[in-house]
């Protein structure tokens, strides 16, 4: 039975539904370092779908895409840092306009300039190519998952590390953690909080946008009516689960994709599909509860007074 | 519109949801487009967005129009096209798909028999399979669906007593339209060891034909042809010919010709496989390249034509 | 003669209501020790985040060394030589004293910060100028004296030659506040300016060269400190003068109404904050508590008004175990209680002048019936309220964070005091207020003990402590380290206690008290 | 007096009237909507006609107010944790199970209507109160944040809802997965108002009546409110905020879940699986508290805009061939629009001291 759950398939499968998830929780990892409460991941990523498809579309090239996603995420991310940041609005209720915003905007632009709803999938939509990496694409298990994929998907390991490394061991990295901690002690220095709140935001934006891409362009090449589904929300969690710091995201992102990928393969093992749906949710909220010491943070930033 | 002494006739198509999530959908708008073309009149179409809300407002302003036929597709509107056929006595309706158990005499249902077409693909995949192993991606888990993967199994079977069948269901936030759920339900699937899957989930089926790319199995579409879509990935199709269905039932509720319930079969030319389809050689179809197993289909064919061959439908018995 | 170190010219800045600050000049010598005073409200504070580039005046000039400056933010001043240490600490509490102190002045080698180096410069520049910290602790585990050097190593760190400190001294024992004049005057005497502000006119006296008061938002009196005197500075700051000694009348206590035995609390990070403290307060008597920030009197007083568990011991009030009982019944058993952070806890800013003077008592069947208020009760009891104790509020339905910081203190008090609860318990409930609003508060808190009131005080200032209260209790290390008489103790007296120093030494040379936690 | 003169201070007039804080989101949102129709090549005026006709006229009123019903609702719901501070985001999951929880009694429960339906009602509150109780005990005992727990516990409703669809509930008669129907008699009837209006919309209305009540005039409206404004106050001055949290949760569940049952045995007399998630019905309804700073006046007028741009968005897309979509992206923009605080002209962000009494951003807990 466990070899039959357990192969080089399962581990390319929580790969692939890793990516997403952990490019848009580094995103709000940053924000929160910050102090920006930031749950507008899902839609941000939704943008990036859309935009990573129309891009790759319009000029038959997967590159196009991908920065049209980076431009389309960033932009969508002003919308939370003017409001949040330059006008100190909820960051809580702004998020969930910016999500509801995406949904609609991206369903309203999809027939508007392609004359299609609900899927759009075409031949011309480039997708992004898979690179093996000659000899370690060969190990076994891990070998196709880590070392035969997309050029995001290379990035984004490295790129936890880079974050781990910006936010502690760089000029940077401190300002920006104590801007999130104490902004008026940054401002007294000469660090604005709001410089910094927003470059997180962008960033946020930028790399939720990545995810989008890579879900729209590497994971499948199509875009879906809210093809995001909740991923961006599980970002969150996993922003939450992992503390806000690389590593514990990266675990969390790891944690939910796993649980997930193992969903699917035990659906095909004949547990019925409600039960193998909530799994990956089940899962998540068990491990809130054994890490449950750790969220007086987050239960300040979530609850009013 | 309105009804009035006008020359040609008018129709209203009303979706269940949007159109580019199903391409089922997009064709029961061709059927009504070329039925009020070859009458002679107009139509349009009102398209949902899956709510009971926006359903139920693009019925309304249909009937308030008063074609002379609104159509209705998918069981999904099943309910309201009852409660609005038995509310509205002179306006006529045309429902694809489902029918309620006493329809009003105003109510026109077609349906299609297919199972007919899914057991052929399952005589396919049955052939054609070496792990003797195969699987379904299914939309959701509704009994609906049961006519497609139960009866590819069926067919399957009757070829290869000892084939297995796994099935899985898209389900999530969006079955219809979640290629990326797809993809990784038949990458994992296929892991398991079915080599033939068949996909049963209209939008999300660009997820199965790519994970047919990269994971090495081949896939079965469905309404439509979907082989030029991923073409060498895809067998063949359960073709459902509701443009032809739908055209011809608006001729006949026009006429008053139409009985409650149509039911379009292989028979009738309703459902088909492109292995049994005039443009075969263009189809793109992995099984244009296997004659042999299209003989042992069409004889099948023409056994659940002539009765000798009795497909059970898994809804009802 | 050279140019002065800062001249500040004209001067405005306009909040929406309020003139902060009104064609304000001020000059300041090259190594002056320069004070600025003022009541509250009078714009003090303002005008040295201005100086400071935390916001620009609306109208004036600013200049250093005789050249004009215009800071666009904190960075320009501080390029320009200035540095702060402001009124309510501006630390990173999980980042290392080190990363505090060099935070956007970082040692860098290549990308990255370059620690080492860090943590050395903070060393050695700790001990250049004998101000004692541990650059790799975190700044949350240290005390407040060692957080204010934090605050002045940033300054020196970034070679500041004109420092501002804004009430530095209102956290401080009296030891700590001399080390702190010692350090000042180190700073001068290496040639800095210091810009000096607080509400102390002994400290002004003691420690600086000039000052400059203002009223109002107006600088009113530029004096040379040795040729002015405090009468004459309050009468600038006030217009009036104010007797600033007046110390309770000796009263008779009665019957005991709260009484704590062997109480234990645990504060944040798990540590003892109160160890087996016993004490009883009588109607009639104003128990103070004296004691440096830190040494367990928020806890103490947290634990006795049901904000925080008690892990061992017992609270009694008026004769009811209340050592475990929620907050409401607390309050019903005859509780009411002026906490120390009037904006966080006292007050809700957001909601209206008569919510904020309902609360505690909003199920007090005057006001309501089965749940339902009865709204023209509920108005009536806060007109009461804002008549007796003359509150200065619009309409009642505006917003409470439209008051004064002293008007909202007084909300604070007004509410509490309208309890009429037998034990009233008051956490600093003069900070930060103004000569006027401590007297009013003052006398409030007097006239309640008269008619047989019991309080607790817990006060960071010892003047207030000396003035009101009956008995002395002194917290240190969350143990009441002793019980003393305000007739016989002074000042500086009570400062050893409250720094442990007379904890080595056994009993005998204390002066007037005895050591530990009985009963009085 | 000129005309000029006279047209200047109409031009005054109008301005403070589309500047003014209350006014301006929607000024603004509908403009956002207008360059985004206009870019893709629609024509805007056409759109906004086709919308404005579509809701309220014909059946496109009544459809508008059956619409509001549920917007309504669950507004009401979310407003009772949001104004005490508790963020809410599991309508969705009470709705659903509370409505499967009525249908069942609606269907397996013999007996009259009028005992029937109420029970079912009873039924679907209880089920979406207890559900709401996890996450405010997983708050309140474990320290988890309702934000997310109640989030993710909408998922496992959607599970545990198609389980019990699928398999013990499921009516084999039909082709969906769904319960067998409500009987007639345990529905909720139809007024005879612009051609059969669901009772509901009553009780919805009284509903709002009674939170108006509640959170102007009561102890425990007061209370609710204090610790939503500041938690730490209402902490020390005696309020339960914990007890209330669970409280408050219980009411917004217990609503949710009234709220999911109307939608079964009021409106779609089956409970298909995922029919009320699709509805999205939940979300809107939290906007709508959002934007109506969860007051249950604002909310019964932002429900019934709500509800209305949904329906005449349907007949904006069939009649002016722009997508419905719109309607949403309008929501959402006015939703930004409020909590950032957007105005023309003067700067509104006034500082601490500013009396002035102005339509509140949106906050969530701060009313
Ligand atoms: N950001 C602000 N917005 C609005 N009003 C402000 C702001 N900052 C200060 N004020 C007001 O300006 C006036 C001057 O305040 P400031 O803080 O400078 O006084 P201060 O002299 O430092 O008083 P204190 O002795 O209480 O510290 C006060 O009325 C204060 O309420
Ligand atoms: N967060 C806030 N929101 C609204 N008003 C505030 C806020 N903080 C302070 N104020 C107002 O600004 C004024 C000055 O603030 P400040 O923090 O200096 O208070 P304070 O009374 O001087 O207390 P302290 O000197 O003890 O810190 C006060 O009068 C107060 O009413
Ligand atoms: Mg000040
Ligand atoms: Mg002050």
């Amino acid at each position: 039975m466990f070899d039959q759950l357990f192969d080089g398939a399962l581990v390319d499968s929580v790969m692939r539904a890793m990516i997403p998830i952990l490019l848009a929780a580094l995103g709000g990892m940053i924000c929160d370092r910050a102090g920006v409460f930031q749950i507008s991941l899902e839609g941000m990523m939704l943008a990036g779908a859309f935009a990573a498809v129309a891009g790759s579309y319009l000029a038959a090239a997967s590159g196009l895409g991908v920065l049209f996603a980076v431009v389309a995420g960033a932009a969508v991310s002003l919308v939370l840092a003017f409001g949040a940041v330059s006008r100190k609005g909820d960051p809580i209720v702004l998020g969930i306009a910016v999500n509801l915003l995406m949904l609609g905007m991206t369903g309203f632009l999809l027939p508007q300039i392609f004359g299609v709803r609900g899927v759009f999938a075409h031949p011309r939509i480039d997708g992004l190519d898979r690179f093996a990496i000659p000899g370690l694409s060969d190990i076994p298990l891990l070998g196709p998952a880590l070392f035969d994929n997309t050029i995001i998907a290379y990035l984004s390991l490295p790129l936890t590390a880079a974050l781990w490394v910006f936010l502690f061991r760089t000029p940077m990295g401190l300002r920006l953690r104590g801007v999130g901690e104490r902004p008026q002690a940054a401002e007294s220095l000469g660090v604005s909080p709001t410089v910094y709140k927003y470059w997180a935001v962008v960033s946020s934006g930028v790399l939720a946008g990545l995810a989008g891409a890579q879900l729209a362009l590497g994971n499948v090449v199509q875009f879906a009516e809210n093809m995001s589904s909740g991923r961006g929300w599980i970002a969150v969690v996993a922003v939450m689960l992992g503390r806000a710091h690389p590593v514990g995201v990266l675990g969390a992102s790891l944690l939910f994709a796993f649980s997930e990928g193992l969903g699917f393969r035990l659906q095909g093992n004949g547990l019925p599909v409600q039960i193998t749906d909530a799994l990956p949710f089940a899962v998540t909220l068990i491990a809130l509860i054994a890490a449950r010491k750790r969220f007086a943070r987050l239960l300040d930033l979530t609850t009013a007074g | 519109a309105d009804g009035e002494e006008d020359e040609g006739i008018d129709l209203i198509y009303v979706t269940p949801g949007p159109i580019g999530i199903n391409p089922f959908l997009a064709l029961g708008e061709v059927g009504t487009e070329r039925a009020a073309e070859r009458l002679g009149g107009t139509s349009k179409t009102f398209e949902s967005n899956l709510d009971t809300a926006s359903q139920r407002s693009n019925i309304e302003a249909a009937i308030d129009e008063a074609p002379d036929v609104i159509v209705l597709t998918t069981f999904t509107l099943l309910e309201m096209a009852d409660e609005f056929s038995k509310a509205n006595p002179d306006q006529k309706f045309i429902l694809i798909d489902a029918c309620p158990d006493d329809p009003a005499p105003n109510l026109h249902c077609g349906v299609f028999r297919e199972h007919e077409g899914a057991y052929l693909l399952g005589i396919m995949a049955g052939r054609l399979s070496e792990t003797g192993q195969i699987g379904s991606v299914v939309a959701l888990d509704i009994p609906f669906f049961k006519r497609w993967w139960q009866s590819f199994e069926l067919g399957a079977a009757s070829v290869n007593a000892s084939v297995e069948n796994s099935v899985v269901f898209i389900g999530g936030e969006n079955a219809f339209a979640d290629p990326a759920r797809a993809k990784e339900l038949a990458l994992s699937l296929s892991a398991q060891g079915p080599d033939h899957i068949f996909a049963v989930g209209a939008g999300s089926n660009g997820g199965v034909f790519e994970a047919a790319g990269e994971a090495d199995f081949l896939a079965y579409g469905v309404d439509i042809n979907e082989c030029p879509t991923a073409p060498g990935r895809v067998v063949d199709n359960n073709l459902k010919l509701v443009d032809a269905l739908v055209d011809q039932l608006v001729e006949k509720v026009i006429n008053g010709e139409a009985g409650p319930v149509e039911s379009f079969g292989l028979a009738e030319g309703g459902t088909g496989v492109m292995a049994l389809h005039p443009d075969l050689a263009s189809s793109e179809c992995v099984i244009a390249d296997h004659p042999d197993i299209i003989a042992e289909v069409e004889a099948a064919a023409e056994g659940i034509i002539d009765g000798s061959i009795v497909v059970p439908d898994p809804l009802f018995g | 003669m050279a140019a002065p170190a800062l001249e500040l010219r004209g001067i405005t800045k306009r909040f929406p209501g309020v003139v902060a600050n009104d064609a304000v000049d001020l000059t300041v010598r090259a190594g002056d020790i320069h004070a600025v005073v003022g009541e509250n409200g009078a714009g003090k504070t303002t005008l040295m985040s201005i100086l400071y580039g935390l916001f620009p005046p609306d109208e004036g000039e600013i200049l250093v060394g005789g050249e004009r400056v215009r800071f666009g933010s904190a960075l320009d001043a501080i390029r320009a030589g200035m540095g702060m240490v402001h009124q309510a600490f501006r630390l990173f509490p999980t980042l290392s004293v080190a990363d505090n102190v060099v935070y956007r002045a970082e040692p860098t080698r290549g990308v990255l910060m370059d620690r080492a180096a860090a943590l050395r410069s903070v060393a050695e520049l700790a001990e250049r100028y004998e101000l004692a910290v541990d650059p790799e602790a975190l700044v949350e585990t240290q005390p407040v004296g060692v957080l204010q050097r934090v605050e002045i190593l940033k300054a020196l760190y970034r070679d500041a030659r004109i420092l501002i400190l804004d009430e530095p001294t209102a956290v401080l024992t009296p030891q700590e506040r001399d080390r702190l004049f010692t350090v000042i005057r180190r700073l001068r005497d290496s040639g800095r300016t210091i810009l000096f502000i607080t509400h102390k006119l002994g400290e002004v006296m003691a420690v600086s060269d000039r000052v400059t008061v203002l009223r109002n938002g107006r600088s009113v009196a530029g004096l040379v400190t040795a040729e002015t005197s405090p009468e004459e500075i309050t009468r600038h700051m006030t217009g009036r003068s104010v007797d600033l000694n007046r110390r309770a009348a000796p009263h008779r206590p009665g019957d005991p109404v709260l009484a704590v035995a062997g109480l234990e609390v645990t504060g944040e990070h798990g540590r003892t904050a109160v160890d087996d403290a016993a004490f009883t307060v009588r109607s009639g008597e104003i128990l103070g508590v004296a004691g440096v920030a830190g040494n367990g009197q928020t806890e103490l007083i947290e634990a006795i008004a049901g904000l925080r568990e008690a892990a061992a011991g017992s609270v009694t009030l008026g004769g009811a175990d209340i050592t475990r009982a929620e907050v409401a019944d607390r309050r019903r058993a005859g509780l009411a209680f002026v906490p120390e952070d009037r904006h966080r806890v006292g007050t809700s800013h957001l909601a209206s002048v008569s919510d904020n003077l309902l609360l505690g008592h909003h199920r007090h069947p005057d006001r309501q019936r089965r749940g339902w208020f009865k709204l023209r009760n509920v108005r009536a009891h806060a007109r009461r309220l804002i008549e007796t104790f003359g509150i200065k509020a619009g309409a009642l339905n505006n917003p409470v964070s439209t008051l004064s910081g002293g008007n909202l203190q007084k909300v604070v008090v007004a509410r509490e005091m309208s309890h009429e609860a037998p034990l009233l318990i008051a956490e600093q409930p003069t900070r930060g207020l103004d000569i006027a609003a401590i007297e009013y508060i003052h006398g409030r808190l007097v006239s309640f003990r008269d008619e047989g009131g019991a309080v607790l005080l817990v006060s960071a200032e010892l003047s207030e402590i000396l003035a009101l209260s009956t008995r002395i209790l002194v917290m240190f290390e969350g143990r009441i380290a002793a019980e003393l008489d305000p007739a016989a103790v002074t000042e500086p007296d009570i400062g050893l206690y409250m720094t442990g120093a007379y904890l080595e030494r056994e009993k005998g040379g204390a002066p007037g008290g005895r050591k530990g936690g009985q009963d009085g | 007096m000129d005309r000029t003169d006279r047209l200047d201070r109409l031009a005054q007039g109008v301005r403070q009237i589309w500047a003014n804080p209350a006014v301006f989101p929607f000024v603004f949102a509908f403009s956002v909507g207008l360059a985004v129709v206009l870019l893709t090549g629609g024509n805007p005026f056409f759109a906004y006609q086709e919308m404005f006709v579509g809701a309220v006229t014909g059946s496109g009123l009544r459809n508008t107010l059956d619409q509001a019903v549920p917007i309504i609702g669950m507004a009401l719901a979310v407003s009772a944790a949001f104004r005490a501070g508790v963020i809410n985001l599991g309508g969705e999951g009470q709705m659903v199970l509370g409505g499967l929880a009525g249908a069942l009694v609606a269907i397996y429960m013999p007996g009259p209507g009028a005992l029937v339906v109420p029970l079912a009602m009873a039924a679907g509150m209880v089920t979406g109160m207890l559900w709401a109780m996890l996450p405010a005990l997983g708050q309140t005992r474990l320290r988890l944040p309702i934000l997310i727990t109640s989030l993710l516990l909408n998922y496992v409703a959607r599970s545990i809802t198609g389980y019990l669809v699928r398999f013990p509930f499921l009516d084999d008669s039909v082709t969906l997965t769904s319960t067998e129907k409500i009987p007639e008699a345990a529905r909720i009837p139809k007024m005879p108002l612009f051609g059969g209006v669901s009772l509901s919309l009553v009780l919805v209305l009284l509903l709002g009546g009674l939170a108006w009540l509640v959170y102007k005039r009561t102890v425990v409206g007061y209370e609710t409110q204090m610790a939503g404004l500041n938690g730490s106050f209402a902490r020390y001055g005696g309020i339960g905020v914990e007890r209330q949290t669970v409280g408050v949760m219980a009411v917004a569940g217990a609503v949710g879940g009234l709220i999911g049952t109307h939608l079964i045995i009021g409106s779609a007399y089956r409970f298909i699986d995922g029919e009320l998630v699709v509805s999205g019905l939940a979300w809107t309804g939290l906007l709508v508290s959002l934007l109506a700073a969860n007051r249950p006046g604002f909310i019964l007028a932002a429900g019934l805009l709500f509800a209305g741009l949904q329906i005449g968005g349907q007949s904006m897309q069939r009649n002016a061939g722009v997508s419905w979509r719109l309607a949403q992206v309008l929501q959402a923009v006015v939703i930004v629009a409020v909590a950032s605080r957007l105005a023309l002209g003067r700067r509104r962000r006034k500082g601490r001291r500013s009396a002035e009494a102005e339509i509140e951003p949106a906050h969530v807990g701060e009313v």
